[in-house]
């Protein structure tokens, strides 16, 4: 391989031609990094200070805000701050999450983007010492008629499922919601779940002077290096084929360093593991080094190379996959580095753990790099950005969703129409192509509000879902945002279980325009309400901004993740009707709230008026009722009302196990209203005949609104409303709109 | 009737794992003499052709729009007789 | 009675199978790392579900060269009984103790969900506990289970009984006369794309996979008793 | 130093799913004038040799032992230059 040669900028050429502007720095930030080193610093380091103090590694535009997070709570063992969030489970088992967004690389090259998004979170969670035993992801597209947007969605969805099928961690739900805003700009986040026990929690640290560092994993190379490097080069044929290499996942490498890092830990010999992700070896062991008040010297000499004459800039930039930064007590490394070799995995003591709180770096003999460790990791900028309320936040309180939708003459069509929208749809086509089963632990499949998992040897398990509906955060950022919560909240409890803690994945626009800054306030606002309402802290997170294309932002959308503890697998609840005969009885209250649902894009195409609204105490309490029925044996089945309401519910309700259900309503409001408002707080059980008095008395005790609608049973789904047959429809043809709607579109 | 037979591999600068795990495979069944291995996609086309030239600039575009995913593979392809 | 699952680097439901083995037939049960060269002590060998070295040549391909494959070979040939799932199917066959190949599936995607089998030969060491032509449910996950063989060999299969499960209904993946599972001649060797191991409890989608393993084990138990006895 | 460039096909009796999608995904975007695709792999393995004929016996044991699976599978190949 030719060795490739660099004409790097000197540290005068920097600051007089302004070349730290080209890779993310402004003025002022450079001038703070002229002040802390006493000097200009030369090219490695700008490109350090770059990395570091950018927003995806320094937050400092949301920091301040994310501070309005409630984080702490008595079961909470980790909140944000390293990997991911930690929570206790009892018997001195801990639960590790957390989510991530990997939106531009998929936008990019959706197979590889998506797959090296979720290896990415998978290390995130076994750097934390936990064994990884499930995985998630939310995706939104856009119309899913383009042979654009299809491409991205079958190629998003491909690479989720070979990372994760060949890893063999089960992918076990999520959501994918197909909208216009999301056409240029795809949302891909991926949430990963495992499980620990409390001595074996690990954190990113590197402490003990002398410590050795090891680099261990897939070799370095140049993919995922800033663009900018060829700012100091000049383009030209030879450049564009040196251009930063799209990042392709080795998911099979991952398998080993996962077991092997698992195994390393089983030795105790570990003081501190840190996977490199975003801005790689730079972020790793300048977080490390940091956390511990240390410094780290490392040889770049050392460290496993895949390409020939790299520089140093380039080394610490990489964001080649599958590597990983241990520092292990002094005196082992040969254990740690014969544990690795067993394993088929390339290592390399590459430096040691230093007391002058420096990050010092060598290659070819010379010391390329020297900056205080935590001016990088501490000390980037902070800024409180400026937000203003957005016009059309202000003109969508004149709008009234209902008047603009005339009443549709047959319900049925509406209904089978509704199911078959894509967002509503069945995503078996998605969920089938990933392995939802391996490991056997899977009591809860895709396809019911929340996936559960076993904790094996205890009669436990873990319910998790993500969600959110951007439409709402939208119309109403704050509310919407509470809605995430409270939805996500809501899926899990319908499976029987509680609620412990969130993760979220903030996807938004630019935060420099002011609009969308405050619908990023907001929905943090809303947020945290809910987090508060529902006991549930936030343990940790990704902030995904600049989600645009051409100037225009995405709708903003705060993905909740949310796992839940089943004290009893006997309380393992699904959204199905079991049994014929069985009492369907519905929680909560319908308003007339159509603002930003799925029936109102249907019927107009718009997204308008405000979202329905959320009042956190009846929520907790409708919330309560569910999981105390279920905890004391009465309930068969639970379902949260989401997109498409009431109607879209109870068809979903009929399907998994194709039992039918005759029920009937009395409301003022329009047949279409009641049927496809999407008001909150609401969940549709199914109980048997002897229990629905007990239920009912239970929900009045409860303060919770509650109406027995009627039963299970038969081949139909049959609403009548007011008396009048409102729907009468065979399940087979609501079933197949549902299923069949996006293979079709697929083609 | 033309056959255009075309080679699809990763770019230089793009990490190949399946390379990267048959060169493993190689050297432990001995095979020591093997330094590297890049693996790629290899196509046969046939064409309903009589225009050469015609054949060879429809190919292209076949290899632009489907056949390479140019965000990270290389492609070349020759046109041969059927 | 002692069960070997070998581990192979890539291999995923290796704990999928050894909870299997100590939840439904309660025997001791090791986790053998393929480097391994001695299974002189197992009467019985898993081989697991999987991505063996990524599967990124072709499944099986690598992990077929392994240094406990030669061990596996050779128990095979002692009549111990042998089995591979999904990825232990596809590592048999390219160590040709079992015929034909898995390609990949029909329709180019990997397919994870609960599928109807016929029990076409109850009459093996793995299925005695079933009934002749009985339908189980058990769950696939593979992207390529579309077994295939030339002519002849698939006549000797039929011939010989060695067709063990077929798909019922629907085939997942194109495989050829909806064949899912085969063993060899002797009928020790058995492979099959769907995973009993992940059906053997009520709270699994089904636990028609438990009889697979209760079939095993009533095996070996007459075995051994007919030699004490003899 | 010598490369082998090494050809991998299924074989003519066995179905190829992936050359059938391919060849329908042409005509959907208005190729049609491909009859058939056929698709298969193709190895680069640079080796370390300078013995040219030695080179040959040996890719041919590779290809053989691993590279090719001979039950649905055919394989060629050629020794170049490195
Ligand atoms: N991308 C995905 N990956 C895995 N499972 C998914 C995905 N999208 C949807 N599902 C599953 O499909 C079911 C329906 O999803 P959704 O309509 O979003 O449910 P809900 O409205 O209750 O949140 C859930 O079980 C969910 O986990
Ligand atoms: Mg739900």
């Amino acid at each position: 391989m030719s060795k490739l040669t660099h004409k790097e900028p000197t540290a005068e050429q920097i600051a007089e031609e302004k070349l730290y502007r080209e890779i993310g720095l402004t003025d002022e930030e450079y001038k703070s990094v002229v002040n802390i080193l006493g000097r200009q610093p030369n090219w490695t380091e700008t490109g350090l200070y770059s990395v570091m103090w950018s927003e995806h590694c320094s937050y400092k535009n949301s920091r301040p805000v994310l501070r309005r997070f409630p984080t702490t709570g008595p079961r909470v063992l980790q909140g944000p701050g390293e990997g991911a969030g930690i929570v206790d489970i009892g018997d001195n088992q801990a639960v590790v999450f957390k989510i991530e967004s990997h939106n531009h690389p998929s936008a990019i090259e959706p197979y590889q983007g998506a797959a090296t998004g979720v290896g990415g979170i998978i290390r995130d969670v076994f750097s934390m010492g936990a064994r990884p035993v499930a995985l998630l992801n939310s995706l939104r597209f856009g119309e899913l008629t383009t042979p654009r947007v299809k491409y991205l969605f079958e190629n998003v969805v491909a690479g989720i499922a070979g990372y994760g099928n060949c890893i063999g961690i089960p992918t076990v739900g999520g959501e994918v919601n197909f909208d216009p805003t999301y056409e240029g700009n795809p949302l891909v986040n991926a949430m990963c779940v495992g499980l620990i026990d409390h001595d074996k929690i690990q954190k990113g640290v590197a402490s003990g002077i002398g410590n050795p560092v090891i680099y261990v994993g897939a070799s370095t190379g140049r993919d995922g290096i800033h663009g900018a490097t060829f700012a100091s080069e000049e383009l030209n044929e030879e450049s564009e084929k040196k251009r930063p290499a799209v990042q392709v996942g080795d998911p099979f490498m991952e398998k080993l360093l996962l077991e092997a890092c698992l195994e390393l830990i089983d030795t105790g010999i570990v003081v501190g593991i840190q996977d490199m992700g975003a801005a790689g070896l730079t972020c790793s062991s300048a977080e490390m080094a940091s956390k511990a008040g240390n410094g780290i010297e490392m040889n770049l000499d050392l460290v496993p190379q895949r390409e020939a004459g790299m520089s140093a800039y380039e080394m610490m930039l990489s964001e080649s996959q599958e590597r990983m930064l241990v520092v292990v007590e002094k005196g082992k490394e040969a254990e740690a580095i014969a544990l690795f070799d067993k394993w088929g995995l390339a290592s390399a003591v590459v430096g040691k753990v230093t007391d002058d709180g420096l990050l010092r770096l060598l290659h070819h003999g010379e010391v390329v790099a020297e900056v205080p460790v935590k001016t990088l990791a501490d000390d980037a900028p902070v800024y409180h950005r400026p937000s203003r309320v957005p016009a059309y936040y202000e003109a969508n309180a004149k709008v009234d969703p209902v008047a603009a939708i005339s009443e549709p003459k047959d319900l049925n069509e509406t209904l089978k129409a509704l199911l078959a929208q894509p967002t509503v749809a069945s995503k078996a086509w998605v969920y089938e192509q990933y392995d939802h089963i391996v490991r056997a632990g899977t009591a809860v499949k895709p396809g019911s509000d929340a996936a559960v998992v076993m904790v094996r040897g205890t009669r436990k398990a873990l319910a998790m879902s993500t969600d959110c509906n951007g439409r709402y955060v939208y119309l109403d950022p704050q509310v919407g945002g509470a809605i995430a919560v409270a939805e996500a909240a809501r899926n899990v409890v319908c499976s029987g279980a509680e609620p412990l803690a969130v993760t979220d994945c903030l996807n938004f626009g630019s935060p420099e325009k002011p609009e969308v800054f405050w619908q990023f306030e907001k929905a943090v606002d809303g947020m945290s309400e809910a987090c508060l309402a529902l006991n549930s802290p936030v343990i940790g997170g990704n902030v995904s901004f600049y989600n645009e294309r051409s100037g225009d932002a995405i709708y903003p959308t705060p993905t909740i993740g949310m796992v839940g503890l089943i004290t009893d697998v006997d309380h393992i609840t699904t959204q199905h009707f079991k049994a014929e005969g069985d009492v369907v009885i519905l929680l909560g209250e319908t308003f007339a709230e159509l603002g930003g649902s799925e029936y109102q894009k249907y019927a107009t195409g718009a997204i308008s008026g405000r979202p329905p609204q959320l009042d956190l105490k009846k929520e907790a309490a409708v919330q309560k009722l569910v999981l105390d029925a279920i905890r004391n044996g009465l309930v068969k089945s639970a379902h949260d009302l989401s997109e498409g309401g009431l109607g879209v519910a109870l068809a979903e309700a009929c399907f998994g196990e194709n039992i039918g259900a005759t029920v009937s309503l009395s409301s003022d409001l329009r047949a279409d209203v009641l049927l496809f408002s999407e008001s909150q707080s609401r969940i549709l059980i199914s109980v048997a005949t002897e229990k629905a008095d007990e239920v009912l008395a239970l929900a009045g005790e409860m303060g919770v609104p509650a109406q027995a609608i009627g039963q299970t049973g038969g081949e139909q789904l049959v609403v009548n409303i007011n008396g009048v047959e409102a729907v009468h429809a065979p399940l087979t043809a609501l079933k197949a709109a549902w299923k069949d709607a996006i293979p079709c579109l697929i083609g | 009737m033309y056959k255009a037979v075309v080679y699809v591999t990763l770019r230089q600068s793009v990490l190949d794992p399946q390379g990267h795990a048959v060169k493993g495979a190689l050297h432990s069944l001995g095979f020591d003499e093997v330094k590297d291995v890049r693996i790629g996609r290899y196509l046969e086309v046939e064409l309903d052709t009589s225009d050469l030239s015609k054949a060879e600039e429809r190919v292209s575009e076949m290899c632009e729009k489907l056949l390479a995913n140019t965000v990270i593979e290389d492609y070349r392809f020759e046109i041969v007789e059927g | 009675m002692r069960v070997a699952v070998i581990v192979f680097p890539g291999s995923n439901a290796d704990v999928d199978l050894y909870n299997a083995v100590e939840d439904v037939m309660g025997v001791p049960v090791d986790y053998v790392w393929h480097a391994e060269n001695d299974l002189s002590r197992y009467d019985v060998i898993l081989l697991p579900g999987g991505f063996s070295y990524g599967d990124y040549l072709r499944c099986g391909a690598v992990a077929r060269f392994s240094p406990v494959m030669e061990q596996v070979i050779k128990a095979a040939e002692q009549g111990k009984l042998v089995m591979g799932i999904c990825n232990g199917f596809q590592i048999l066959t390219e160590a040709g103790l079992l015929p034909g190949a898995l390609l990949r599936n029909r329709s180019l995607k990997f397919r994870c969900k609960l599928s109807a089998l016929r029990v076409e030969n109850n009459d093996t060491a793995f299925t005695r506990d079933y009934a002749a032509g009985e339908v189980i449910q058990i769950p696939i996950a593979h992207g390529e289970g579309n077994y295939y063989c030339d002519e002849e060999t698939l006549e000797k299969l039929k011939a010989n009984n060695q067709i063990v499960f077929r798909y019922h209904g629907e085939n997942p993946n194109g495989s050829l006369e909806d064949i899912a599972g085969i063993c060899n001649e002797k009928g020790n060797v058995l492979g099959m794309m769907p995973h009993p191991e992940r059906a053997v409890h009520e709270w699994m989608s089904s636990a028609d996979g438990r009889r697979m393993f209760t079939s095993i084990l009533q095996t070996w138990r007459e075995r051994n008793s007919v030699q004490a006895h003899s």
